[in-house]
Formats: structure tokens, C-alpha cells, sequence
């Protein structure tokens, strides 16, 4: 079981998400930069696709409810 | 047709769930950022209502959420078993609130950002507010027929 | 305490949903970024089982999930009244799979995420896993406690 575990790590399976902070402002900017090349708001399919990662990153990403461990976290890593 | 119902304590650090939940299904739809965060505000104000309101804060009261995903429209239900609104009409009125303390624009925003907008009330027995949105505004859709 | 349930139609989209629905009420407790990330792989492999395994992909039927926040710990359920598994040991076993094509190991990942975890299932009936997890590792907490 502790093995499944380091296979995962080790294999990337599972990405931790470096920053919740660093996906929302990376949303905002695919947003910008959507909007100037659309000439209209991208949807956020169309955003997690330029960007990369499932809908549901870009969801959690821009809100707020995070924990003030998992900000711990992301500010010291 | 895809459709989720939450049932959730009346607390108030669950209208944050409620809001990435709803937003989590909304976003299986064409919707914008901004269309999101519309649709957020109108199921926090919604939500809050019932808490506040509806069960005057009782943490051990259960708020429910039903959502239906039916081709371009979402469907968002707000129920509560609370104590209901006497006069409906006076509560939807824009700076209504029977809280001196409290703006009166939660149902306003919710008007103001779902296409379809719906509230049944009995006192005693609990509200039940209904909404529903299209995803795809007719300006983005404008803009990207030209 | 808190608690939560959540029902939505078997449809492999609503992984996504229920995983995200998990976090926020996770979130409220002191897990850390990579805490959630586990929790989640374990709540997407339990729903992806009764999408697949429980129902056979009819999106017709309704997976719930029930959640309780009580002090330090997150304890989640996920149920299905799908067709149940015939043998709980071999189907815990790791790599054991009944379609040639998967990996076996969703059991696994449930129990190395989770602290605390059972499934009790009846053939035609449906399946019902449990599983708990506490906030706040002991290595970080140590770490925090310096
Ligand atoms: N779920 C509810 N249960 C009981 N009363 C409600 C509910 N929702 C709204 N109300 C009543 O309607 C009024 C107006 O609501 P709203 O526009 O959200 O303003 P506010 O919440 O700021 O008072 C509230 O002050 C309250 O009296
Ligand atoms: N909810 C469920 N309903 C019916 N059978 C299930 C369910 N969950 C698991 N199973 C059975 O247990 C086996 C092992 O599950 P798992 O470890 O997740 O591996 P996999 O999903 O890759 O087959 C499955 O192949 C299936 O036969
Ligand atoms: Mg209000
Ligand atoms: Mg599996």
C-alpha cells in the first residue's frame, strides 16, 4: 500500500497542484489573452483546454475556500 | 439530462461549498467565467437566505440544493423547511429586508443574474426558490456567428 | 458537526463534480494541498466504481454520497443500488479486476489514501464503502509545533 503510494508520486499520476494561487492567475491571464484573440469571453471549457487542465481546476481555482493549511503549503513549498 | 441534489447542514461555511458545487456542474456548460460567477452570487444569496432566514441560523437544519442540467439550461433549487415568508411580494422588492442590519438585494441579484427566476413560500412550512439559466449569452453568441 | 450528501446521475462527467464537491467540504478542515489531492483520487476511484462496475454505465441511476465532518475527521460514503459484488475479498485484492481492460487498483488507492475504510456490498442490491480520514498529519504537525 505504501508502495501504490510512492508509484504514484514517483509517476506523477497524481499532480499536486503547486498553487491554487498560480491557476487562478494563470485563468485570468488565458482569459485575457482569449478575449483579445476571440474577441469575446472564452468559456471555461475553452479556458481548462488553452490551459491545459480538467474544468474542474479552473472551477476550484477561483474560489476561495482554501485552507489555511493548504495555503501554508503553497506559500512555503 | 443530468441532475445532482445536495442536501447540507445550515451552516454557514457550507454556502462556499454550495457555491464550488454548483459551479463545479455549471461548468459542464458553455458558461463564461463571469456567467459563473453570476450564477455563485445567486446561489450564495440564495442559500444564505435560507440559513439565515429561513432557519434562523440552527446549524442542524439541512438545506437542499437540487440542480438539473438539461441541454443548455441549468436549473438551480433552493429549498428550505424554515419559516417561510408571510408576504412574497414585499420580500422581492429591491432593499426589502425585514433585518434592519441586512442590504435587501439578495433577491435582486438573484433577478438580476438568472434568465428565470421563481419563489413559492409558505410560513411555516419553508421556501423554495427556483432558477434557471442559459449557457451561451446571446452577445457571446452574437459575436461568434459573425 | 457538519454533513452533507450529494446524489447525482451516474455519468462519468460527475467525477469531476463529485470531486470537487469533496474538497471544498474537506477544505474546511486543516488538510493540506496534497491531502485533498488524495481524498479526491480516492472519491473518484469509489464513484468511478459505481458508475462502471455498480451500474454498467447507465446514466439513468443515482450514485450518493454522504459526508460527515466530526472534529478532526472527514468521513465519506459513497453508495450505490447497482448489481454488488459477489466476492468483497478478491475484489479488494490488488491488480484483481473483473474487466481484462482496467487496473485493479482502485481498491488500493482507496485504502492508502484513506485512513479508515470498509465496503459492504449484497449481489443485486448495491455496494456501500466507508472511509475516514483525519486533518493534520502527524509529520506536519510536528513540524508546525516547533
Ligand atoms: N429562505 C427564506 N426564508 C424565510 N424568509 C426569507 C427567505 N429568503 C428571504 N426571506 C425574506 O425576504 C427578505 C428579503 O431577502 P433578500 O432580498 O435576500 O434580503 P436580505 O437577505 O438582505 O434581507 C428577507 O429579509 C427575509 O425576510
Ligand atoms: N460499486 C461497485 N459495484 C460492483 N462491483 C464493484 C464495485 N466496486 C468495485 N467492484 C468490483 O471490484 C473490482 C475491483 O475494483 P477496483 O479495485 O476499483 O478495480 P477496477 O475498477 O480497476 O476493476 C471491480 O473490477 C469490480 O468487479
Ligand atoms: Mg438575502
Ligand atoms: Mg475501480
Amino acid at each position: 500500500v505504501g508502495e501504490i503510494r510512492r508509484f504514484l508520486r514517483d509517476d506523477n499520476l497524481i499532480k499536486v497542484s503547486r498553487s491554487i494561487k498560480e491557476t487562478a492567475y494563470k485563468v485570468q491571464q488565458t482569459r485575457d489573452v482569449l478575449v483579445a484573440k476571440m474577441g469575446r469571453e472564452p468559456t471555461v471549457n475553452e479556458i481548462a483546454v488553452e490551459l491545459g487542465i480538467p474544468n474542474e481546476e479552473v472551477v476550484t481555482a477561483l474560489d476561495a475556500s482554501i485552507s489555511p493549511a493548504s495555503i501554508y503549503e503553497t506559500l512555503h513549498q | 439530462m443530468n441532475k445532482a441534489a445536495l442536501e447540507f447542514s445550515s451552516r454557514p461555511e457550507n454556502v462556499a461549498f454550495a457555491r464550488v458545487a454548483v459551479a463545479a456542474l455549471a461548468s459542464q456548460l458553455d458558461f463564461t467565467l463571469s456567467d459563473l460567477e453570476e450564477i455563485k452570487v445567486a446561489v450564495s444569496e440564495a442559500v444564505t437566505n435560507a440559513i439565515i432566514h429561513g432557519y434562523d441560523n440552527n446549524p442542524e437544519c439541512m438545506v437542499r440544493l437540487e440542480i438539473k442540467i438539461v441541454e443548455e439550461f441549468i436549473e438551480i433549487e433552493i429549498i428550505d423547511t424554515g419559516k417561510g415568508i408571510k408576504d412574497i411580494t414585499k420580500a422581492l422588492e429591491p432593499a426589502y429586508s425585514t433585518d434592519p442590519e441586512r442590504m435587501g438585494l439578495g433577491f435582486s441579484f438573484m433577478q438580476s443574474f438568472m434568465e428565470n427566476f421563481s419563489v413559492s413560500s409558505s410560513p411555516g412550512k419553508g421556501t423554495r426558490v427556483k432558477m434557471s439559466r442559459r449557457a451561451g449569452t446571446p452577445g457571446r453568441k452574437a459575436v461568434s456567428e459573425q
